[in-house]
């Protein structure tokens, strides 16, 4: 995935000279993630350069790159912390449009990695993705595998608003159904793994659905779409899985006509429980749903703790947990 | 490690304003420069050789209405009569602006009485394509720039003909055209996108410089320090302006300063070099604005300024003074009235008289009451032409996306 | 309510030495709300001072003085203005008790003022809660009234643990019904306005319901209890009125019994709609009241853009919105 | 305003460092400062009149391994013999658990080679009660208060010894008791939180003082500023620390310095002392912190310092620092190394010698051995007793609320 995101970007500067890229350790050294590799001898250190470490440093100086008429497309180096950022996120980025009848404008992308599973414990593992779900003006995407991720990442970059993009870094290189004990898989052994080197966009706004099947749905997106695949598969199931992608906008109609028709909803994310997105897609879900729903709709979620270190697996809503889950829905 | 139970204990320092309530105001110790005493630098002088700039005030006109030293000289007096206009312009809007809101025509008002030397006359050196970053206490930048009072008094209004839908609280006014970023209510963000502004201006090898606003009680927030850090490190071509009005809401200025004696002296730990001026001399601002906007656009990276003035009214229509500091002190405030003295030097030079100014004011009046008629004439917050409900759902995305649209059909439209 | 809540400081600082007021205008003025007045020149300015105009600066330095063994109590002038500090109650406040496992602790109680209604627009009106109900190791509190705002504050400083108070300044000068273009009506015209001089605590963590009834349950906070109970009186329809007081820990076992006995189910907060707490509140009583429900749960709330300056009214969630609401809610 | 298209366009300023990889490292121009050339100012000194101790490095032991200069004298043989034990403590830990780690017996580690004079001398400066904000670079605070051995492992290992119960990423050390405050994984929070610790001890009229500590890839954070804003308004007992490294990362100091010459002379913005000592001499790092501690102890306020010291290994084990910098460039670091140095040092005033070193060398190994046999007999990170899962859901609150108590049974516990 780490080489669809180095793409996207390069596509995206190559193809546009207002494309520039900034965060920390992203320009000579490429991104402890490697994401931006290669970028700052291509294209100069004045479109792909380090940042200070300062995360509202980040996105202020975006934002006003981004009034400019630029389109800066800046990394955190982990979601953890996008906090020292979020003023200028939720107050600036998101509001300049409105605020300004679109005299101003924020075509601004923040990446950043998100999500458990590397033993990063809780300031390099969580999934805060509900704290921009909440916030009108921004939009939010998760990919997750590769093909997705440059599509919408390209997508992204060309939306004249700010995107939030969530990288899973557990999905980085591989793919993981959850079993942490196996052996990990390379993208190259997966379908999604395959990206096409043309410049393609994925649109924001549209689900996908990964597996269909009339037992029930499962609504999910990054990481834990493959662990709810794997969770399926195990039980032999006839789930259909359904991965969000972009959380906002929410792709309702393919929610809400495969919850009519099976009857059954699992929400399956990463994030703590309370207050998660989940809680979101079960209201809505509830809403339009109510009288095909055969179960009660349950969320299967990180735990409302911080994400710890030994305990990671403990912690991470693995097959087993999402499995059960599977069965409460199917037998209330 | 030892045990040191021999110390005698500590105390906390919270510095406390000289006077409160029932005080004498009394300025006698604050140490004012000379007019024409401090020195003018190279455009290019190294920022470690001019220290002393942090710390001293920066005076043209004097007492007597002279202009005088190095800083002097840079503006005609055709230019002079113009700035006078401006301030006067400012000062009778914001009077009728008042009273518009206590007559509850709008719901919240902010003057700039005392202070607007420092944005008519900073506007003045910025060209076509620059942008100011403000605070919602710059309007004369608007009025500078030309920007018609009747879009001003419709934003004030929330009416049906502000530009920005009624969105926004009054004040909050937004210009691309006349190098206005649209103002945000969280102080200091806009202080590290100037940064940014002028940051892609050098990434596009473009000629615009960025105009970055903030007040001394806001230099505490964290943006103001990551504005320095960037701006230090990219040799951004921006001018960091610092309006220290001694007042932050009831807050005096050393709360935010602290141990340094300036607002000036923080560009000193990155190296930036920082002038500090009497921002109630309308020669002294334009003269140390444009040296720091030529540093920008000679690509010598940002300058910090601090203009020293007195917020002499309230804070906003929702704050009574009184409350934390003397009356009497804003009259006791030794910079004086930046109109009188601007006036002052005028007349003394041939180039105005008491007439001109009564006739000037007059016809001020009359733009700022006609211009009122008008705005009026569309609505104000209570009544006339309002923004549409519906535009309540628009611009939150450049596209309507579909849980808006729902929305906006539920509330009916 | 403003007097309850500086009533409650001026016992707490009394009660407890270790009690200390930081906020911006807090000092000398007493804040621009006036709920610290007095509070300096009773307990001197070491221990009710202004803090630079710095949010970070504020809830930083205050965990650290929690650490320390003090027991601050500091005001964010809007919670518009709490974002800036925001990565110090999340990453830190919250977090403090187990990363170390108990071995330091923060004692901390964080005010501010929240809601509109005020022509405030949107950075004087915000409703932030879902973004504390969402961080595990925060509690969240918000009170109706003076009598509650006095107890919960009291109880909030003596907790061991950082509290979030939220004060709907919208009730500071009275109960608000939602209809703003009535008279307003004072404090002590409203039978919740008497508050005791004594020091008393209201327990976190407890709702109340404000009226019983058996056709619908409105779960509800903060300003909307009070716009709720005027549009049930306005449509008299026989509805139960629960005031959350406490959003984490949540009084789940109240709000059960209540929507198992009516059936139905109405949210009302005036925070934006996605992603709002109000989502969880749907997620909870779905899954734990499903087989009772026999209609879907609505949620009014506010609508998912900044708050207009003009279009106050328009965007307050009034009682027609939720009569409206109550009305879909009794005929589905 | 007026057109300026005769401007010449602007260009983006980037910092680079002087060398990368395939580079032949220089530090020539790095201007070091002779031991005992810079002066040594009263403990009350004015801020003002001490500026250029930001620009230069005290330095106390000189090249041929004398003390000189008004810094020295500051510790006794004795004390230096325990400074030289800790300081080869800490790195033969730090190498230790870096093949523990390699191993796989925990997931990450963080060294301190190079770096270890800065908190091994510095713990020794302050007294019991008093509490340092430590960054993950710190542990030799831990090893120099006499913190066991076997607990800094258990913590590394996750293990079912680990105090915070296997909570944090190993290095994130906790210890009240040791004067050392929770670590954590966001960068800068602590610096601020020092400083309100301060304040609290002086609010409650106390003796205690704090210490903040930052990287100076982190002083561009918010909490940077607030820190120093509230610390010079309030005159809060703290000293402000910042371990200069060079390296933030992959990124080198400048990008977060910006234009100023240090990061010292970020204190003067504020008007707080700043010192700038060489991080790899123990005398001197001793002899600035005691001055700074003793500072803070008479109520004077903050000061800031910065230690002047290079990350001779990778940023952690994730890191890989061949990829952007020479791999030279360690060795051509003018500062050499902190341990050779206070060898060399108590060798030349008779208190030390080779065959000492050599057997306090195999004691120490021995020491560490003996410690992680005893940490890993209770466990790794993949195996032995572990915290048990149930007790992730304690310490959330001080009491589990009902929804952790039904999450804990949901996780079956
Ligand atoms: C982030 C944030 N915190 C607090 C406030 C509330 N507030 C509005 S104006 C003000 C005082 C600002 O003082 P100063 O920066 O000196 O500007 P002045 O009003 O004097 O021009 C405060 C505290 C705010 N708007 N934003
Ligand atoms: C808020 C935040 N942003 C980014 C990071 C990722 N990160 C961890 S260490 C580091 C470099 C820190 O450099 P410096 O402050 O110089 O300390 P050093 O490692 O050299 O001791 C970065 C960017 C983080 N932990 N927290
Ligand atoms: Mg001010
Ligand atoms: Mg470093």
């Amino acid at each position: 995935m780490i080489e669809a995101i180095q793409n996207a970007h390069d596509l995206a500067m190559g193809a546009d000279e207002r494309v520039v890229v900034m965060g920390q350790d992203v320009g000579y050294f490429g991104g402890v993630f490697r994401c931006t590799a290669g970028l700052q001898k291509k294209y100069g250190k004045t479109r792909c350069f380090d940042a200070p470490i300062s995360e509202l440093g980040i996105v202020g100086t975006a934002i006003g790159m981004a009034a400019y008429g630029l389109r800066p497309c800046v990394e955190i180096q982990f979601a953890d912390y996008m906090y020292p950022g979020y003023d200028q996120i939720v107050s600036e980025a998101a509001r300049l449009r409105y605020r300004s009848a679109g005299e101003f404008t924020c075509p601004l992308v923040i990446r950043m990695p998100t999500g458990g599973g590397i033993y990063g414990a809780q300031t390099h593992s969580q999934s805060p993705e509900a704290l921009f779900t909440h916030v009108a003006g921004l939009k939010t995407v998760i990919p997750s595998n590769p093909a997705d991720a440059k599509g919408l990442l390209l997508a992204a970059i060309e939306d004249p608003d700010p995107v939030i993009f969530l990288e899973p870094k557990r999905l980085y290189n591989g793919p993981f159904d959850g079993h942490h004990d196996r052996p990990v898989v390379p993208w190259k052994k997966h379908e999604a793994g395959e990206v096409s080197p043309d410049y393609y966009t994925v649109p924001l706004g549209k689900a996908a659905t990964r597996r269909e099947g009339s037992d029930l749905t499962i609504l999910s997106y990054g990481t834990m779409v493959h662990v709810a695949l794997a969770a399926v598969e195990e039980l032999g199931v006839d789930a259909e899985v359904i991965d969000l992608r972009t959380l906002i906008p929410l792709d309702k109609p393919a929610i809400v006509e495969s919850v009519r028709k099976t009857g059954r909803c699992l929400i399956v994310h990463e994030a703590t429980l309370t207050s998660g997105y989940g809680a979101e897609l079960a209201a809505v879900v509830q809403r339009e749903c109510f009288y095909h729903l055969e179960a009660p709709i349950e969320r299967v979620a990180g735990w409302d703790t911080p994400y710890p270190h030994a305990g990671e697996w403990d912690y991470f809503p693995g097959p087993n947990r999402v499995a059960a889950a599977i069965k409460a829905v199917m037998e209330a | 490690m030892t045990e040191a139970n021999d110390r005698l204990p500590l105390s906390l320092t919270v510095p406390e304003p000289d006077v409160r309530p029932g005080g004498q105001p009394d300025f006698s110790h604050v140490r004012i420069p000379q007019a024409g005493e401090i020195r003018r630098p190279a455009i290019d002088e190294d920022p470690e050789n001019m220290r002393d700039l942090a710390f001293g005030i920066i005076r043209v006109l004097d007492r007597d209405g002279n202009a005088v030293g190095p800083w002097a000289g840079s503006l005609s007096p055709e230019e002079l009569r113009d700035g006078l206009r401006h301030m006067m312009t400012l000062r009778a809007y914001d009077a009728r602006m008042l009273v518009a809101q206590r007559q509850g025509k709008t719901s919240f008002y902010m003057q700039h009485l005392g202070e607007e030397a420092v944005s008519c006359a900073f506007q003045r050196v910025l060209n076509k394509g620059d942008m100011n970053f403000p605070t919602y206490r710059q309007a004369g930048l608007l009025v500078a720039a030309g920007y018609p009072l009747v879009k001003m008094m419709c934003q004030v209004y929330s009416n049906d003909g502000d530009s920005a839908r009624g969105r926004q609280l009054p004040v909050f006014y937004s210009s691309k055209e006349n190098g206005f970023f649209s103002i945000s209510g969280n102080l200091a963000t806009q202080y590290v996108q100037a940064v940014g502004w002028a940051m892609a201006s050098a990434i596009m090898r473009d000629t615009k410089i960025a105009a970055a606003w903030i007040g001394d009680g806001s230099t505490a927030e964290s943006d103001f320090h990551a504005a320095l850090v960037f701006a230090s490190t990219y040799k951004a071509p921006v001018v960091l302006n610092i309006v220290n009005n001694q007042w932050a809401i009831s807050t005096f200025q050393g709360i935010a300063r602290g141990g340094s004696g300036t607002f000036a002296a923080r560009g000193h730990g990155f190296g930036i070099p920082a002038l500090r001026v009497d921002g109630n001399d309308y020669l002294a601002v334009h003269a140390a604005g444009a040296w720091a906007a030529e540093r920008a656009r000679r690509n010598l990276g940002p300058t910090v300024v601090e203009y020293v003035t007195y917020r002499a009214a309230g804070h906003s229509t929702s704050d009574d003074p009184s409350g934390y500091r003397p009356k009497q002190e804003s009259e006791a405030w030794p910079l004086g009235d930046p109109i009188l003295r601007l006036k002052g030097y005028l007349i003394a030079i041939g180039e105005w008289s008491e007439e001109r100014h009564v006739q000037a004011e007059a016809e001020i009046a009359d733009t700022v009451v006609r211009a009122q008629k008008e705005a009026e004439a569309i609505g104000t917050l209570q009544s006339g032409r309002r923004p549409s409900p519906k535009d309540m759902f628009e611009d939150v995305y450049a596209e309507m996306p579909p849980h808006l649209v729902e929305q906006r059909q539920q509330a009916g439209y």
